[in-house]
C-alpha cells in the first residue's frame, strides 16, 4: 500500500480517550478473537504474536449467566463475508471475572470487556462488579457495551435500536468506570443510527463503536431452507463495509461522539477509511477469525 | 478452563506461514494430495489439522481445515477431495501457487503408551490423513488398520499397502485387488472377530459422520476405549469464534455443554459425545 | 446447476399476479436495463435476444419532469457489489409515454413502468395518465412504485421508510390501474420492512419488491474523500443478497402479501433463494448490468 | 431520441461471445497486448469498444472498456496497461484462459469521406488503439499521426513505425531514435505548421484528459473540426445505467444535458462537450 499523503496518525502510539490512554487505535473486535488468550502460542515469521501493535482486544461478549449459545451450523461463508449465529456463548460473568481477567493481566494483553445484558440495570451491576476487581489492573481499558447482537431473542434487535434504553444502558455503567473507557456499541439495523449515538453520548459515554452484524439470512438451495437453524443471523466482513463506512459518516458528521469503526476492516487500505471519515480507532471482525495476525499487520503497515 | 479455549496445548507452537504449492495431483480417482512447502519445517502430532487458503481473487473468507497427512523437512501434505468450493480451487493450484497455512491446530491422536491395547484404526475416505499418520509413526505388530473407500478406484492404493486392510461400498466388476466389499466398520468386525473375541482394543477412527458414529458404538458394545476426529465446520480453527461446537457429556447441570472442536478436538473420546445432540437439523423441503 | 427436488415452478410460464397475467417470473430489476430497448441489438450463440424467457423489463425509474441525474463518477465498483448514484437520470414522464412506452408495446417487450414522485397524489396523476395511454398495450403490465430511492433529496430516504406515506402513495396510484398490476418497492434502509409491507398491502398494492438499494459509503483512500460526490449511494449487487432474504423472509412470514425479491442476483442458485422463501417472482439488477443476458440465461437454466 | 439510448446503431450487431486468450504480452515496458480468440468473427469500425471481464473467482462486478486495436478472422485484439484491478488481474491470463466479450459497442470515429479534409491524429498512451485501428482502415497520403508515450521504453515501436511520428514526455539518456521531446500537443503543432498555415484538418484524439482538452482547444483555436474519444467510467457499456455520462451542449434550456457515453459516444465532437462541466471534483484532503 502507498501511504497517503493526508495520513498523519501512528496508529501504535497511546492516545487519549475519555478518561483513559490508550495504547493504540488498532484493535480486534468482540467475538472474533476469542477474550483474547489465543494468540500467545501462535508465531509468524514477520510477528512475534498477534499482539504486536494491537491497541485493545475487546474480548468475547460476556454475560451475567454462562451461555451454551445456538446449535451448529453457526456460520455460513459467503463470498466476501459471513453469517454467524454463534448465540453468545461464553463462560458467564463470574468465570471470566476468575479466570480470564487476571489472565489477560498477566499475559499483558490491552483489554476492553464487552458486557451483554437483557436489562439496563445489569449493565451498572456487571459495571461496579468489574471495577471493583478490575480497577487495580493495568491492562484492563475499559467496557464495550453490545446494545446489538441480532442474535438473541431476549434482547437483541430491538434493545438496542431505541435510543431510550441505549441511554439508559450507558447510564446505568457510566457511574462505574471513573477512569476507563466506555463505549458504546451499536446497532446498524436501524433507519437512521445518529440518534443512538446522539443518545449514547447524552448518557455519557466515551465512544460509539459502529457497526455491529447487519441482519442476513442464506437459503440452502438443496434444501430450500435457511441455512442457519434461527433463519436470520448476522452478517459481518468485507461485504458490510461500505455500509458500516456510512453509519460512521453520519454519527461523525451528525453526532461528533469519538466513533470506534468497525465492519468490514480486512487491510490497512479498510483501515484508512475509516480514519479518513473521522475514526479515532478501528476494530478487526471477520478478518481475524480468519488470520491471527490480520491486525498485527493492518497496524505494522499503516505505521511504515 | 476448557471452555475458556486455553485447551492443554500440544508440544509444537502454532506457526502461520506463507507457502508455496511443490504438487498437487491425484492419489485416485477422487483423492489428491497436496505438498505445500512452508518457510520452515513443523512438528505436529498425527490428528492435528491445519487451516489453508488461497490467495489472490480466490482466497476464501474463511481459512480450510485439513488434517495434516505427513511432512517432509518444510513439506506438508494433505489428502483432499474436491467438494465445494475452497477444496474445488485447491484443486486447480499449480506448483508454485501461494497457500496459507496456519499449523499444526488442535489435540492428536493419543500416542500408544506401553499400557494401550492393540489399536484398530477405521478411516473412511478423506478421513485417513491422521490415521494414515498414526499408523506410519506408531505402528505396533497387533495394531490393525482398516480404510474404507468408495470404490476401487477411489482408494489411494500407495498410502494403505498391506497391513492396511481395505473395504470398499461399491464393487463393480472384476475385483482386481482383493479388498472387502461392504462398509469399513463391517471390515473392522469381520477383522477383530465376534464379540467373545478377548483382545481389548483402542479405536481410533476418522471419516464421515456415521462411520463415526458406528465406530463409537461398536466400542461401546465391546467396552473399548475410543477416539474420533471430528470433521465440523470451522470458522478460525485456533480457538475464538465458538463456530465449530460439538455437544459433550458434562457432570455440570444440564448434562451437557458445547466443547470447542478446534481446541479441544478434532479427537475427542467417543464416550464423552453426546451422540443424540450431534449433527445439524436434517434437511427438508423448502421453508 | 442441479436443479432441487423442491423446485417444481416453471419461471416462464405465465402466472397470475393480482388483476393481470404475467408472461414469467424473471424478471429485470429498475435502472439496471434501461428502459427496456437496447437488447434488441445484442446477440449471443445461445440466445437470440435478451429478452428470451423475460418475465417483465422494470423500466428505469421515470419522474413527472425530466431530471439530469447526479454529476459523475456515479458508481464505485466494490469487490462483490456496487454502490450507484444516478440520482434517477431520466426522460421524464412526457417523453416517456411519448417516446418509449409505444416502441416497448411495437417491440414485444414485456414491461412494468416504475415511476417515482416526491408526493404521493403525483402517483395518482401519473398512474392515471398511464393508464389512458396504455390501456390498450398488450405488453405493459402494470406499474413498480419505487418508494425507496436513498440518492435523490427531495424524498428518497425518509419518503419510503415511514408506513403511513407508503400507504399514501398506493393508495393514490390503485385506483386507476383496475386491470393492472401495482407494485410498491420497499426500502430496505429501515429496522423492520414488515410494517411498510403491510402498509402497502392494506392500501391494496398486488405485491411488494423487496429491495431497493442499501445505504453505503465509499472512501478514495488517496485523498481520504467519499468517491461519491453526494458520499452516500446505494449499494448493489451479490453483497446484499443475504440483506435482501432476510427482509424478503421477514415480509412472507409476517404479511404475506405477494413478494417479488430482488437484491443480488446474479444466477439461477441466487434466483432459487427467493423462490424457495416464496417469492412470486425475482428481478435481476446489477447483475443485468455485467451481462445482457443475465436474466434470459439465468431463465433458461431455472427451466431445464 | 439520443437520450433514450436508441443512438443511431452502427452497421454491426453486438455480439456477447465468450472467448479464449490466444496471446498476451507486452509490447512496451508499460504496455500489453491481449488477443483474444472468438467462437465468431465481428466487425468493427475504429473507435468501438468491447466490455470485456474475466471469469472465475477473478470475475469483476463490471466488465471493462477496452477500444477494439484490431480484428483477424476471429480474434479480436487490445491494447493495454496494467493501472488497477481488472488490468492487473488481465496482466496475469494465460493463453487458455476464459474472457467475456461484449462487442462492438459505441459509436466510431468517422470514417474520411471525399471532402473530408486531411486527418492530424492525436494518440496518447492506452488512447492509441482507436486511432491505430482509423489508421491502418482509412490512412490517406496527407493524414498525420502522432503518438505520444510517456518515455522511449514506453513506446509500442511496431504500433507505431514511420509515418507515425512518436513524442515522449521524458527523454532520458542518449535518444537511440529520432523522436520528439514534449507533449504529443507540442509535436502536433509542429507537424502542422503555424496558424497562418492554411490546410484545414480533422483533429482525431484520444488519451488522457489533458491531451484531449489541449486537442479541443488548438481545433477550436484554428477553426478546425474535432472528435474525441473519452475514457469515460462505464458500468454496463450498453446504455442501461447511465453510469457513464458526460456533459454536453444542448440547445434546450439549461444549455447542457447529460449524453450516454458508451451509447452516444464514446467518440464525440469535441466542440459539443461541456469541457467546463467535465471531469471529477478534485481530489483533496480527508473528509
Ligand atoms: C479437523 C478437520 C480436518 C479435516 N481434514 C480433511 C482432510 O484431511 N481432507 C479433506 O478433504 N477434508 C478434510 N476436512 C473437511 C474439509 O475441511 C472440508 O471438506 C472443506 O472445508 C470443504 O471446503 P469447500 O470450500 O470445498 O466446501 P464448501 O463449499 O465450504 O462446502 C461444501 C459442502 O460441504 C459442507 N461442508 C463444508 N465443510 C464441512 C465440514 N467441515 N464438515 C461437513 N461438511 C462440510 C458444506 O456445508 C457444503 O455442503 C477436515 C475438516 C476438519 C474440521
Ligand atoms: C471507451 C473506452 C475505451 C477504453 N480503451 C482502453 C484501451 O484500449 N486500453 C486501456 O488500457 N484502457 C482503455 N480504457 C480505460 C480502461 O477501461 C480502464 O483503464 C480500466 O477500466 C481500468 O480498470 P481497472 O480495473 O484496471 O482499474 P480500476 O481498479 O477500476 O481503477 C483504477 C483507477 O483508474 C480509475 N479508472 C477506472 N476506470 C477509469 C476510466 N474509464 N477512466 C478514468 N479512470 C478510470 C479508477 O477510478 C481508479 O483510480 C478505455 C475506457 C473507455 C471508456
Ligand atoms: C463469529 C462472530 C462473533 C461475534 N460475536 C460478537 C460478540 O460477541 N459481541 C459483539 O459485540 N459483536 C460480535 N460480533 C460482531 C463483530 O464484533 C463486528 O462488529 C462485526 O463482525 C463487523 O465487523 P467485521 O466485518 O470486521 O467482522 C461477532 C462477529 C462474528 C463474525
Ligand atoms: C445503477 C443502478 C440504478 C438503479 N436505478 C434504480 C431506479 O431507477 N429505480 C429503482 O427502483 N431501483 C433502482 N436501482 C435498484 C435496483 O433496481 C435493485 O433494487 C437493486 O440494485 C438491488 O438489486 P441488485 O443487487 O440485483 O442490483 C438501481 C440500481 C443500480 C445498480
Ligand atoms: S473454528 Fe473458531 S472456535 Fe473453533
Ligand atoms: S456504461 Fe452504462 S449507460 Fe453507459
Amino acid at each position: 500500500m502507498n501511504r497517503p499523503g493526508w495520513w498523519r496518525l501512528d496508529p501504535c502510539a497511546p492516545f487519549a480517550l475519555g478518561p483513559r490512554t490508550l495504547p493504540g487505535r488498532i484493535w480486534t473486535a468482540s467475538g472474533c478473537f476469542g477474550y483474547g488468550l489465543h494468540g500467545h502460542d501462535i508465531a509468524a515469521p514477520d510477528l512475534a504474536t498477534p499482539y504486536e501493535g494491537i491497541g485493545a482486544v475487546v474480548t468475547k461478549t460476556v454475560t451475567p449467566q454462562p451461555r451454551p449459545g445456538n446449535p451448529m451450523p453457526r456460520l455460513v461463508e459467503l463470498p466476501f463475508g459471513a453469517i454467524n449465529s454463534i448465540g453468545l456463548e461464553n463462560v458467564g460473568f463470574a468465570a471470566f471475572l476468575r479466570d480470564v481477567l487476571p489472565e489477560l493481566e498477566a499475559r499483558g494483553v490491552p483489554n476492553v470487556v464487552s458486557l451483554a445484558a437483557t436489562r439496563p440495570a445489569e449493565f451498572g451491576t456487571m459495571a461496579a462488579r468489574l471495577y471493583e476487581v478490575g480497577r487495580g489492573l493495568r491492562h484492563w481499558h475499559g467496557v464495550e457495551l453490545n446494545l446489538s447482537c441480532p442474535n438473541v431473542a431476549e434482547g437483541g434487535h430491538d434493545f438496542g435500536s431505541d435510543p431510550a434504553t441505549v441511554a439508559a444502558c450507558v447510564a446505568a455503567a457510566r457511574p462505574h468506570l471513573p477512569d476507563r473507557i466506555l463505549v458504546a456499541k451499536l446497532t446498524p439495523n436501524v433507519a437512521q443510527i445518529a440518534p443512538l449515538a446522539a443518545a449514547a453520548a447524552q448518557a455519557g459515554c466515551d465512544a460509539v463503536a459502529a457497526i455491529n452484524t447487519v441482519v442476513g439470512l442464506d437459503v440452502d438451495t438443496a434444501s430450500g431452507r435457511p441455512v442457519l437453524p434461527r433463519r436470520f443471523g448476522g452478517y459481518s466482513g468485507l461485504a458490510i463495509q461500505p455500509i458500516a463506512l456510512a453509519k460512521v459518516d453520519e454519527i461523525v458528521r451528525e453526532v461528533g461522539v469519538p466513533v470506534v469503526g468497525v465492519g468490514g476492516i480486512v487491510d490497512a487500505r479498510d483501515a484508512l477509511k475509516f480514519f479518513a471519515l473521522g475514526c479515532v480507532a478501528v476494530q478487526v471482525g471477520t478478518a481475524q477469525m480468519r488470520d491471527p495476525f490480520a491486525a498485527a499487520r493492518l497496524a505494522a503497515e499503516l505505521r511504515r | 478452563m476448557g471452555p475458556l479455549g486455553a485447551a492443554p496445548r500440544p508440544p509444537a507452537a502454532t506457526w502461520d506461514l506463507a507457502g508455496r504449492v511443490v504438487a498437487n495431483g491425484p492419489v485416485s480417482q477422487g483423492l489428491r494430495v497436496l505438498d505445500v512447502e512452508l518457510p520452515r519445517a513443523i512438528d505436529f502430532l498425527p490428528g492435528q489439522f491445519a487451516m489453508l487458503n488461497l490467495t489472490g481473487p480466490a482466497r476464501l473468507v474463511f481459512r480450510r481445515p485439513f488434517s495434516i497427512l505427513a511432512t517432509a523437512g518444510r513439506t506438508i501434505s494433505f489428502l483432499y477431495r474436491a467438494i465445494g468450493r475452497g477444496t474445488s480451487l485447491m484443486a486447480g493450484l499449480a506448483p508454485g501457487a501461494a497457500v496459507e497455512c496456519l499449523a499444526p491446530l488442535g489435540q492428536p491422536f493419543p500416542a500408544p503408551a506401553a499400557a494401550t491395547p492393540p489399536v484398530l484404526i477405521l478411516a473412511g475416505g478423506v478421513g485417513l490423513p491422521p490415521l494414515y499418520a498414526w499408523f506410519a509413526r506408531y505402528r505396533r505388530p497387533a495394531d490393525l488398520a482398516c480404510f474404507g473407500g468408495r470404490d476401487l478406484d477411489d482408494v489411494p492404493w500407495d498410502l494403505v499397502p498391506p497391513p492396511w486392510q481395505v473395504s470398499v461400498d461399491r464393487l463393480d466388476g472384476a475385483a482386481a485387488r482383493s479388498v472387502f466389499h461392504g462398509l469399513v466398520t463391517e471390515l473392522a468386525l469381520a477383522c477383530v472377530g465376534e464379540p467373545g473375541d478377548a483382545t481389548p482394543r483402542l479405536v481410533l477412527a476418522c471419516g464421515p459422520t456415521p462411520l463415526l458414529r458406528a465406530a463409537a458404538r461398536l466400542a461401546r458394545e465391546r467396552g473399548w476405549p475410543c477416539r474420533v476426529s471430528l470433521e465440523e465446520h470451522m470458522g478460525c480453527g485456533y480457538g475464538v469464534c465458538k463456530g465449530c461446537v460439538v455437544p459433550v457429556r458434562d457432570p455440570g447441570p444440564p448434562g451437557w455443554r458445547h466443547a470447542t472442536s478446534c481446541t479441544e478436538g478434532p479427537v475427542f473420546d467417543a464416550a464423552l459425545i453426546d451422540w443424540d445432540r450431534f449433527g445439524h437439523a436434517a434437511a427438508g423441503g423448502p421453508a
